[in-house]
């Protein structure tokens, strides 16, 4: 029962990616490229900044690598709590 | 612990992967690399050293609570570098166009100049600093976690 | 740079989200359905970096570039974000299956868990 | 002051996350100056919080760029689009800010006492701050990608957060399910930011309603957003995971973690609303939602009756109840295209929906944290070993029977001002829909008086003869939020007029959402 059901929504799901993949513009010729023109055009002169991607890092998008940094902050605080040596008085396991 | 050979061998090599990392990391606004991936070229170096010695080796010299102290302040750095753009808005790129790292470069191709960038490269040393310390405490916590059962010894 | 037909690499992306689909749903080792994640989480990557890529172009950085058109730079730095995001997740991961298998001794999701997630 | 309101929207997220990053630091020096930071911290926020509320019901929506030149420039010269990120606060925000204000803060004075001798102390309070900037993140931005990203840093928190006391095996498990499902769901969102991004190059959510053309693609971004949001609140079909994760956290974790499925529930509005509200079907997507909303609601209402355990009782009733919200919410989505039933009742509908939000948010933490009350005193959350402990437990049986009439919509409770706003203006969509929501009621207060009875009445038991009176912290904790229900029980309209309406209009207005990024040129 549960393989049927597991199998139907792969099968949907793999369907909508497949079709979303297919349907898209082709691969190569990003047909509306305003934001990304934009920034190619004038990251060296606002941010004075040689590497694009960078500028878009740590400028346009500098917000996002905030979180970014952020998540690995959490994770690395989850990970050190997970593996936390608990100081037990009584031994048992 | 691995044999001699590759002890050795780890011994001198880490010091060329520390060096290529710095490396990624300071010319991160020029090059392809910055904070993150600088960070994890030097952490991969420690990997390296804690496959070629054994972790409790590793986890004499390199302690897990100044490497929490060390994230936490790369982070602090990170965070107030957003901050201290808040005369216009916050992550506002106020070191560009002032003496730190102001410069800026002709528009166009060119040969790179390090003293560009504003603050991208500030803020990728205080990322490098964050990853390398963040990743180095999970390697560890996950190598040398041993379940809590031998706290008593 | 010649003109592919069909949107391969974003097919090839959309695929590889299936398969992890399939193992995420099916597979019941704990570890594999962290593999699983992680490679959906490559998959999906993927897909972010093609939908960037400009026929012919060159990497987004000045620094002693060849002419040319160069490709969206956006994309890119999404897809670095997305990296280290998945690190992150796979990381805390990887810690709770070593808890899990240090009180149930085990990594079957059947034996340890009454219902799948 | 007017600088501290105009930064005020990212001040909301930015102050939290410096306060965690320091956190460790200053823990590791004295765990009282730890808990000052933290709740000094949350109090500063509460006041931004409320200071931009103000603002907002003044001035309207507010928008933020990042690291531009001035907050207002959205659209830097030269181009059309936004290319920065940008933080758009309206009223549907707010109202989520004011209840995650309030709850983080009663969960944190709460948590003071209730892992006192837990170790790992200091992470607790980092991860715990993480989550309130994590869930402030996504209430308050305006990107799709930036969405994404807080809610991952919401998820990886409260799945740290989740398996905290690690000593038990459960926890582990129910952190692990959670990490999955949320990893699985913000995969999806990510895909289908993809999707949108490659047709139009753009992540900002205004920008993107602006030039929104409902191809077969947003037709499938629309399909994988909603199942991961709706996956993440726990919606029928996938809501296994629900209650395992909510059991075994930690009672104050429990509670903010059903704030953080209503920011998932509330950008699934946001995607509905805001972004394929002009143009979708948002009549079929409508009555979809609603369907499943009443599904929800019966089933989770179903499942609850028969459990034991007190916190796994209490997880079902709140998938069931989130399913009210769907319900209410989905109803105003049908009726979106046809002003003259939106005003008739469909707007009602949407008020009901997210007044019910508000309430939830204030008696479901509640209930949690009587449950994590009872499990602090007694060492078990198995209902029938538990009995009498009214006797010893005076002010947490109080809190608890306010908590029991307000979810079951007793009037003249917060629950019931909401229930009959939902009641009234669904029965004009479908009958149906309010005669099931009256029985889901009915079955609520049937179990809540059961396992009331259980836990409090009877006898006192032998074994539970040296348990008090839980510590102080913990009751101010629980105090808070009864004083939240107590308020809107006295003010039903003033709470309505001032949040409530001004969040179901902020959602229907689709047009000022976008102009505020956009311009009004077009």
């Amino acid at each position: 029962m549960r393989k049927v059901a597991g199998l139907v929504s792969l099968l949907v799901l793999v369907a909508f990616l497949v079709a979303g993949a297919l349907l898209l513009r082709p691969f190569g010729y990003p047909v509306p490229s305003d934001m990304d023109d934009y920034i190619i055009e004038n990251a060296q002169e606002q941010t004075g900044n040689n590497n694009v991607v960078a500028s878009v890092v740590f400028d346009y998008r500098g917000y996002d690598t905030l979180g970014e940094a952020t998540i690995l902050f959490t994770a690395v605080t989850g990970v050190l709590l997970l593996l936390r040596t608990e100081k037990r008085k009584e031994k048992s396991s | 612990m691995l044999s001699k050979i590759v002890r050795t061998v780890a011994n001198q090599l880490i010091l060329f992967v520390l060096v290529f990392g710095l490396y990624v990391i300071a010319h991160g606004h020029l090059t392809p690399g910055g904070g993150f991936q600088g960070g994890a070229v030097i952490v991969s170096g420690i990997v390296m050293l804690l496959v070629a010695f054994s972790s409790h080796e590793l986890s004499k010299s390199v302690r897990e609570r100044i490497l929490s102290v060390m994230e936490s302040i790369g982070a602090v750095i990170f965070v107030l570098l957003g901050f201290a753009g808040l005369g216009a808005t916050f992550f506002y790129n106020f070191l560009a166009g002032s003496p730190i790292f102001g410069n800026i470069p002709p528009t166009g191709p060119n040969p790179g100049d390090f003293w560009t960038g504003g603050t991208i490269p500030p803020m990728n040393f205080a990322v490098g600093l964050k990853v390398v310390a963040g990743l180095c405490a999970v390697v560890l916590a996950l190598a040398l976690f041993t379940g809590g059962e031998e706290v008593e010894e | 740079m010649e003109y592919v037909p069909v949107n391969f690499p974003f097919l090839a992306a959309a695929l590889l989200v299936g398969i992890s689909f399939y193992i995420i749903i099916f597979k019941r080792n704990l570890i594999k359905l962290v593999m699983g994640i992680g490679m959906m989480a490559s998959g999906v990557n993927l897909f972010l970096v093609a939908l960037g890529y400009r026929a012919g172009g060159n990497a987004p950085i000045y620094t002693e570039v060849p002419e040319g058109p160069m490709v969206l730079s956006v994309p890119q730095a999404l897809t670095l974000t997305s990296i280290v995001i998945n690190v992150a997740v796979l990381a805390l991961m990887l810690a709770l299956v070593i808890q899990i298998y240090r009180h149930t001794g085990s990594l079957d999701s059947e034996k340890s868990r009454t219902m799948k997630g | 002051m007017a600088a501290l309101v105009t930064h005020s929207p990212i001040l909301i997220i930015a102050i939290p996350l410096l306060a965690a990053f320091l956190t460790p630091l200053i823990g590791r020096l004295s765990g009282k100056a730890r808990n000052v930071l933290v709740l000094g911290n949350l109090a500063f926020v509460a006041f931004l919080v409320f200071a931009l509320t103000r603002d907002i019901s003044v001035n309207g929506i507010r928008v933020y760029t990042l690291g531009a030149t001035s907050p207002d420039l959205t659209i830097p010269e030269g181009v059309m689009v936004p290319v920065r990120i940008i933080l758009e606060v309206d009223g549907m925000s707010m109202f989520m800010a004011i209840i995650w204000t309030i709850v983080s803060l009663a969960a944190t004075i709460y948590s003071l006492a209730h892992i006192a001798k837990e170790t790992g102390q200091n992470r607790f309070y980092t991860l715990l701050l993480l989550m309130v900037a994590g869930a402030y993140g996504m209430m308050f931005t305006g990107d799709l990608f930036n969405l994404f990203v807080f809610l991952e840093i919401a998820s990886i928190s409260g799945a740290a957060l989740i398996a905290f006391r690690t000593r038990f095996a459960d926890t582990q498990e129910g952190g692990f399910k959670y990490i999955v499902i949320s990893a699985i769901a913000s995969l999806m969102v990510l895909f289908a930011t993809g999707l949108l991004y490659g047709q139009y190059n753009l992540l900002n959510i205004a920008a993107l309603a602006k030039v929104m053309e409902y191809t077969t693609l947003d037709k499938i971004a629309l399909v994988l957003l909603l199942i991961a949001f709706t996956m993440k609140t726990g919606m029928i079909p996938l809501h296994m995971w629900f209650p395992d994760s909510y059991t075994v956290a930690p009672a104050s974790i429990t509670g903010m973690l059903v704030i953080t499925s209503h920011a998932c529930m509330y950008a699934a509005f946001r995607v509905c609303f805001s972004l394929y509200g002009g143009i979708s079907d948002t009549y079929v997507v409508g009555w979809i939602i609603t369907v499943f909303g009443l599904l929800t609601a019966f089933i989770g209402v179903t499942m609850a009756v028969y459990q034991t355990d007190v916190m796994r009782f209490m997880s079902y009733h709140a998938i069931s109840q989130l399913g009210y919200m769907w319900m209410g919410v989905g109803v105003g989505l049908a009726v979106l295209g046809n002003p003259e039933l939106l005003y008739t009742y469909g707007r009602d509908a949407m008020a009901g929906g997210i007044f019910h939000i508000l309430n939830h948010a204030m008696y479901k933490p509640l209930l949690f944290f009587t449950g994590g009350a009872l499990f602090h005193v007694t060492g078990t959350r198995d209902l029938t070993k538990m009995g009498g402990l009214a006797h010893k437990m005076k002010w947490t049986a109080i809190l608890y029977i306010i908590g029991t009439l307000s979810i079951s919509g007793i009037p003249p409770l917060n629950g019931f001002s909401s229930k009959i706003l939902i009641y009234e203006s669904v029965y004009h969509f479908h009958p149906i829909l309010t005669i099931m929501g009256i029985i889901v009621s009915i079955l609520t207060l049937a179990s809540f008086i059961k396992a009331f009875h259980s836990a409090f009445m009877g006898a006192e038991l032998p074994m539970y003869k040296q348990i008090r009176e839980v510590p102080v912290p913990m009751l101010i904790g629980m105090g808070i939020l009864a004083f939240g229900i107590v308020f809107i029980t006295l003010f039903p309209g003033q709470v309505s007029r001032w949040i409530i309406y001004p969040a179901a209009d902020a959602l229907i207005d689709q047009l000022s959402y976008i102009h505020a990024v956009m311009g009004v040129v077009p």
